[in-house]
């Protein structure tokens, strides 16, 4: 029996450097990671100054964009096939208008971060999340992404996405159903109804300025 | 219905080829010794009685005193199947000859032995860690490691 | 050499045929029409990507987006606000000026596409003589704004989305404009007015072959799936425009549809006999034809698989450019041999000629079996 | 005039459209035509293998579970018989049954996801995968009437099933297996003998016979290679010996047969639970067992056929409550050991097409 001989001419070092540098950023970013951020909404407003919208049209600004969320390609483990079967015929995101799955961190606004994160992929959601333009909302979905479920003892598992990225909305269940995801999406729409855009402007508007 | 090979039987055949190769076996399986794996694993996948073509499993297991690599081999036309293993008493730097040249299935599976059990194949193509990233501190499935 | 600058202005004047109705004379006309166009096209998109999403859904076996708005009308909308307030981003490693400019030079020769496309007997904003040919010359260009958006991005996976389209543009503008000969023929006149206006029976009818053909090779040239290989999803993200985000993606995104309405536009005038029909207005009997032409590519875009790189080239070169020229030849005898126009019976005979060919070609021409073409 | 080219190195994931979760490749492209891979595993490694040594054996079943999460129900299949060969426990002939129909469904459900993604990532546009997802949540019915659960059953049990079918369960499983031929039907109508896709797949990513079988490969791979080899009839476990079914098998071993088989497995997975409908026994739902379970020291290396391949655990006790050491045979991981032998050369959207089509599960490959 003649068994073919592997393809021969290979392009990679064997022992690559870039295994090194990608392993030693793991290990930064695992040092810097031990406490949990904190929940978005204590610093959102920090973080909407950075978009410069000088207008009062609030209302039609949220509606808009709780609207239109978009999803970002951020599906590790399990849960990403409960979210695919809430894409799917009988639970369809469609009619929120999220059926629109960016594979381009760039153009969407939200990441559901479907399944357990280990240290090895943290590096990678991290800068997902930094890919992602402003303004940007994450669901962690399932017990692993709320806390590391029933893998937060072991030894390569990050306990949960709030130690990488902010939180939004968590989604327990293990793996949530389909229902309990929309029902965060909802929660998030309204959480995203709730938002507001200050503006602090150089000057005082009127002339009488408050002490104290 | 696939047969499982007596160990105590195929030990006398392979000890009629290599005399000193046997360092113990059971009805179970076979245990050879680690200089005379190749030797033993070559001769099982090329005699016509074993035609052990098909690597089904490969794995190591922690006994404090030694690491025992386990191989699970069967014959897809022979419809039999037989398990080998071979110990390692070095504790600091085990190694033992790989098998990738006879079947490619051991590549990944090596790979993943050394890098959670930390056992050195000599030979293998491309021995690197392959589910922890570089840097990792020890061998998780090791039984010291905390 | 001026006096014959002169000549060639004054000749372009007379050819600019103004309607004699219009009051306020060539300014008037050209700022309307302006207007009406960049409004109609920006309404039709959004359209567009409603009746796609909901037709989409239907096909899927789901609803498609209906909480915004009735029946979810409001959809693009929404899209279009968020994604215009979103934030603007330019990779470090980007091409500055390049990456801005890409968006605004794929975006301008989709529009002026529609300067001569009538929405109605003479309502265009000019009725030139070369209108399909100032069409397929414009038309393309938008191909370098695709190809600046893939280069600037400094991203591996944009130049090769880029690259695919260059290479799919490029060879698919052949059979493109063989397929449209034969409609020149048939029509006598390079104009889209007059097209429309020959078109007693619709040209689908005398040209079913021509009409696959440049459905096809329309189809590669915009980009539309089963030929979408610039922005393959499945396999290079999101192609040319994975670093874009923000108001240049909206941009982009229009242009994408844009072309599809452009193209559904043109294929309506061309095949289906444009603003012509009974009973509704003219207008409206265009409207409608481009939907149900944008509504077949929808229906391929849900059903068929990607073809591969080497694959579409092999289609344009070893399928359709055989097939465009035995059309036309067929064409130009029958124009010979019915030089008064061509009767109902000519439909049937175009009719069987292209059932013929197709399965000969069927018969003959397989793409792939683990060939690589190139 | 010659063209200076250079062959630039690109990643395909982790967080890729079609890496089936998190794997990652690294490719070196010489224009479209890929020059050389490398996969790097690990983004989901969860150590479960560490985790058993930990839990008891009743313990591990929800970490079975989340190994190959498409196919939970064989994995605890594969686990359970694993722990009653260790410690000799019997299993009631009602269990066993139950436990073929829901292995063999569990065999549609995760087939479907491999057909649908396969044809997602050659290009037909979320309808295919959309449409078998429809089938697919029908089979999710059917477990939740069970188990309760959508993804991650935790049914099984050593001696067993933990709760006996519902009154409902045999009626709507009759149902469901009268529709199911007519729905594959509807498939094979969509795409099966479309052009393009036979254009994209036959001939593309061969895997030969030998190499699939000195690679380990297994599962629908190594059939489609042409090796007529299914732990069902080879080694039959349970009760398998009991059903009529055929083992289809590719020639080529191309990405078209391997989509092909698995479409005609679940046909043979049809025909098996119809059978066992037919045959379903009343009685006891489970043995009497321990709550902890001791079996005495020993190992056993037990394997089934899992819808992705031989699905094995070779566990060694210490008659403890927990494993001494607890291997999984993640088929995911082993069938990938040709797949740079079977994407080099090729092109970029047919190295999506190949992986795509050989099937992968992350959960299984990094454990």
């Amino acid at each position: 029996m003649e068994v073919e001989k592997p393809v021969e001419s290979r392009c990679f070092d064997l022992q690559t450097e870039l295994d090194r540098t990608e392993g030693a950023n793991t290990e930064v970013l695992k040092a810097k990671s031990i406490a949990p951020i904190p929940d978005p909404d204590e610093w959102l407003e920090k973080s909407l100054e950075r978009n410069i919208l000088l207008t009062t049209v609030d209302t039609l600004v949220d509606w808009a964009r709780r609207s239109a969320l978009w999803t970002v390609i951020c599906f590790p483990a399990c849960c990403a096939f409960e979210f695919i079967a809430t894409a799917g015929p009988r639970f369809d995101i469609s009619r929120f208008g999220m059926e629109i799955i960016r594979a381009s961190p760039r153009q969407a606004d939200l990441m559901i971060t479907a399944g357990t994160l280990t240290w090895k992929m943290a590096p990678q959601v991290r800068r997902i999340y930094d890919q992602m333009a402003e303004p940007k909302w994450v669901i962690a979905m399932g017990a692993c992404g709320c806390s590391g479920g029933i893998f937060a003892s072991s030894y390569s598992v990050v306990p949960g996405y709030n130690r990488i990225v902010p939180v939004d909305v968590y989604v327990p269940g293990c793996p949530p159903r389909p229902e309990a995801l929309l029902y965060g999406v909802r929660m998030l729409q309204n959480k995203i109804a709730r938002e507001h855009v200050d503006i602090k402007l150089p000057f005082p508007l009127t002339g009488t300025k408050k002490e104290g | 219905m696939t047969v499982s090979l007596s160990g105590t039987e195929v030990a006398k055949q392979i000890a009629s080829q290599f005399p000193e190769a046997i360092a113990e076996s059971s009805n179970q399986a076979v245990v050879v010794k680690t200089e005379y794996l190749l030797k033993v694993a070559e001769f099982l996948k090329n005699s016509p009685d074993f035609d052990f073509n098909y690597l089904n499993d490969m794995t190591a297991a922690d006994y404090y005193d030694y690491f025992e690599v386990v191989f699970q081999l069967s014959s897809l036309n022979l419809n039999h199947k037989l398990m080998l293993k071979t110990r390692c008493y070095e504790r600091l730097k085990p190694a033992v000859p790989s098998v990738c040249c006879l079947w490619r299935g051991a590549e990944l599976m090596e790979r993943e032995i050394y890098d959670l059990m930390g056992i050195t194949f000599t030979g293998h193509p491309n021995l690197k860690r392959i589910v922890l990233w570089e840097g990792f501190q020890g061998h998780p499935l090791r039984k010291d490691y905390l | 050499m001026s006096s014959y600058l002169n000549q060639m202005l004054l000749q372009h004047e007379a050819s600019v045929r103004v309607p004699p109705d219009w009051p306020g004379g060539y300014w008037f006309h050209w700022l309307f029409f302006t207007v009406v166009i960049i409004a109609f096209v920006l309404t039709i998109v959004m359209g567009f990507i409603y009746f796609e999403r909901r037709a989409l859904g239907r096909i899927q076996s789901r609803l498609g987006p209906n909480r915004t708005g009735p029946f979810g009308l409001l959809q693009p909308v929404a899209d279009a606000i968020k994604v215009l307030l979103k934030e603007d981003i330019i990779p470090d490693k980007a091409d500055k000026l390049v990456h801005w400019l890409a968006p605004i030079v794929a975006f301008f020769p989709v529009m002026l596409i529609f300067a001569v496309i009538p929405f109605q007997n003479g309502a265009m904003l000019v009725d030139l003589d070369i209108g399909i040919l100032y069409i397929m010359a414009v038309s393309s260009v938008s191909t370098i704004g695709i190809f600046m958006a893939g280069w600037s991005s400094g991203n591996k996976y944009s130049l090769l989305g880029a690259m695919r389209a260059v290479a799919s543009v490029v060879s698919y503008e052949i059979p493109l404009v063989l397929s449209i000969i034969g409609v020149i023929l048939l029509s006598g006149s390079l104009s889209m007015n007059q097209i429309v206006i020959a078109q007693n029976i619709p040209f689908i009818l005398l040209q079913p072959l021509g009409f696959l053909l440049f459905f096809i090779s329309g189809c590669a040239e915009i980009n539309r799936s089963p030929f979408d290989m610039l922005e393959a999803d499945s396999e290079i993200v999101a192609g040319f425009h994975t670093e874009y985000s923000g108001m240049k993606f909206a941009m982009f995104y229009l242009v994408e549809y844009a072309e599809a309405l452009a193209m559904s536009a043109i294929i309506a005038t061309l095949f289906l006999g444009g603003w012509r029909g009974p009973v509704l207005p003219p207008w409206l009997w265009f409207i409608i034809k481009i939907f149900v032409v944008f509504f077949l590519m929808i229906w391929t875009r849900s059903t068929l698989p990607r073809v591969r790189i080497d694959q579409l080239m092999a289609l344009a070169w070893k399928g359709l450019f055989p097939l465009a020229l035995i059309n036309l030849f067929i064409t130009g005898v029958e124009v010979l041999l019915w030089p008064a126009g061509l009767p109902w019976l000519a439909v049937l005979i175009n009719i069987v000629i292209m059932v013929v060919l197709l399965l000969l070609w069927s018969r003959f021409f397989k793409l792939g079996w683990g060939r690589v073409e190139i | 005039m010659t063209i200076k080219t250079e062959p630039f190195v690109i990643n395909f994931g982790p967080a890729h459209p079609s890496t089936h979760g998190v794997f990652r490749m690294r490719v070196v492209l010489d224009g479209e035509v890929v020059l050389d891979l490398e996969p790097v595993y690990g983004y989901l490694h969860r150590g479960i293998e560490k985790l058993a040594e930990q839990r008891t054996y009743t313990g591990i079943i929800p970490l079975t579970d989340r190994l190959d999460y498409l196919a939970a129900m064989s994995n605890n299949l594969a686990h359970c018989i694993a722990v009653e060969k260790l410690a000799g426990i019997k299993v009631p002939e009602r269990a066993e049954y139950l436990r073929v129909i829901l292995a063999e469904l569990q065999r549609l459900c995760s087939h479907l996801i491999a057909v649908g993604a396969f044809l997602n990532d050659s290009g037909a546009f979320m309808t295919p995968i959309l449409y078998m997802l429809r089938e697919r949540e029908k089979i999710l019915d059917l477990f939740e009437m069970l188990s309760g659960q959508r993804l991650t059953y935790n049914d099984m049990r050593p001696g067993g099933v933990s709760q006996d079918a519902p009154e409902e369960f045999l009626p709507a499983l009759h149902k469901f297996v009268d529709q199911m031929p007519r729905y594959l039907d509807e498939y094979d109508q969509l795409l099966a003998k479309n052009e393009i896709l036979l254009a994209r797949s036959k001939g593309v990513g061969i895997l030969s016979k030998e190499l699939a079988i000195n690679s380990s490969a297994s599962g629908p791979v190594l059939r489609a290679s042409g090796v007529k080899w299914d732990i069902r009839k080879a080694e039959p476990y349970s009760i398998y010996d009991r059903f009529e079914f055929e083992i289809p098998t590719g020639t080529a071993g191309d990405c078209y047969d391997r989509y092909l088989v698995r479409m005609l497995e679940m046909r043979q997975s049809v025909r098996i639970i119809e059978q066992a409908m037919k045959q379903f026994p009343s009685g006891e739902y489970r043995s009497r067992v321990p709550k902890l379970i001791r079996p005495p020291v020993g190992e056993v290396y037990s394997r089934i056929e899992a819808p992705k391949g031989e699905l094995a655990f070779y566990i060694v006790s210490d008659s403890s409550i927990a494993p001494y050491r607890y291997h999984i045979r993640g088929t995911s991981l082993i069938n990938l050991t040709a797949l740079r032998d079977m994407i080099v050369g090729w092109k970029v959207a047919d190295l999506i097409v190949i992986f795509g089509s050989i099937d992968i599960c992350m959960g299984e490959v990094d454990r």
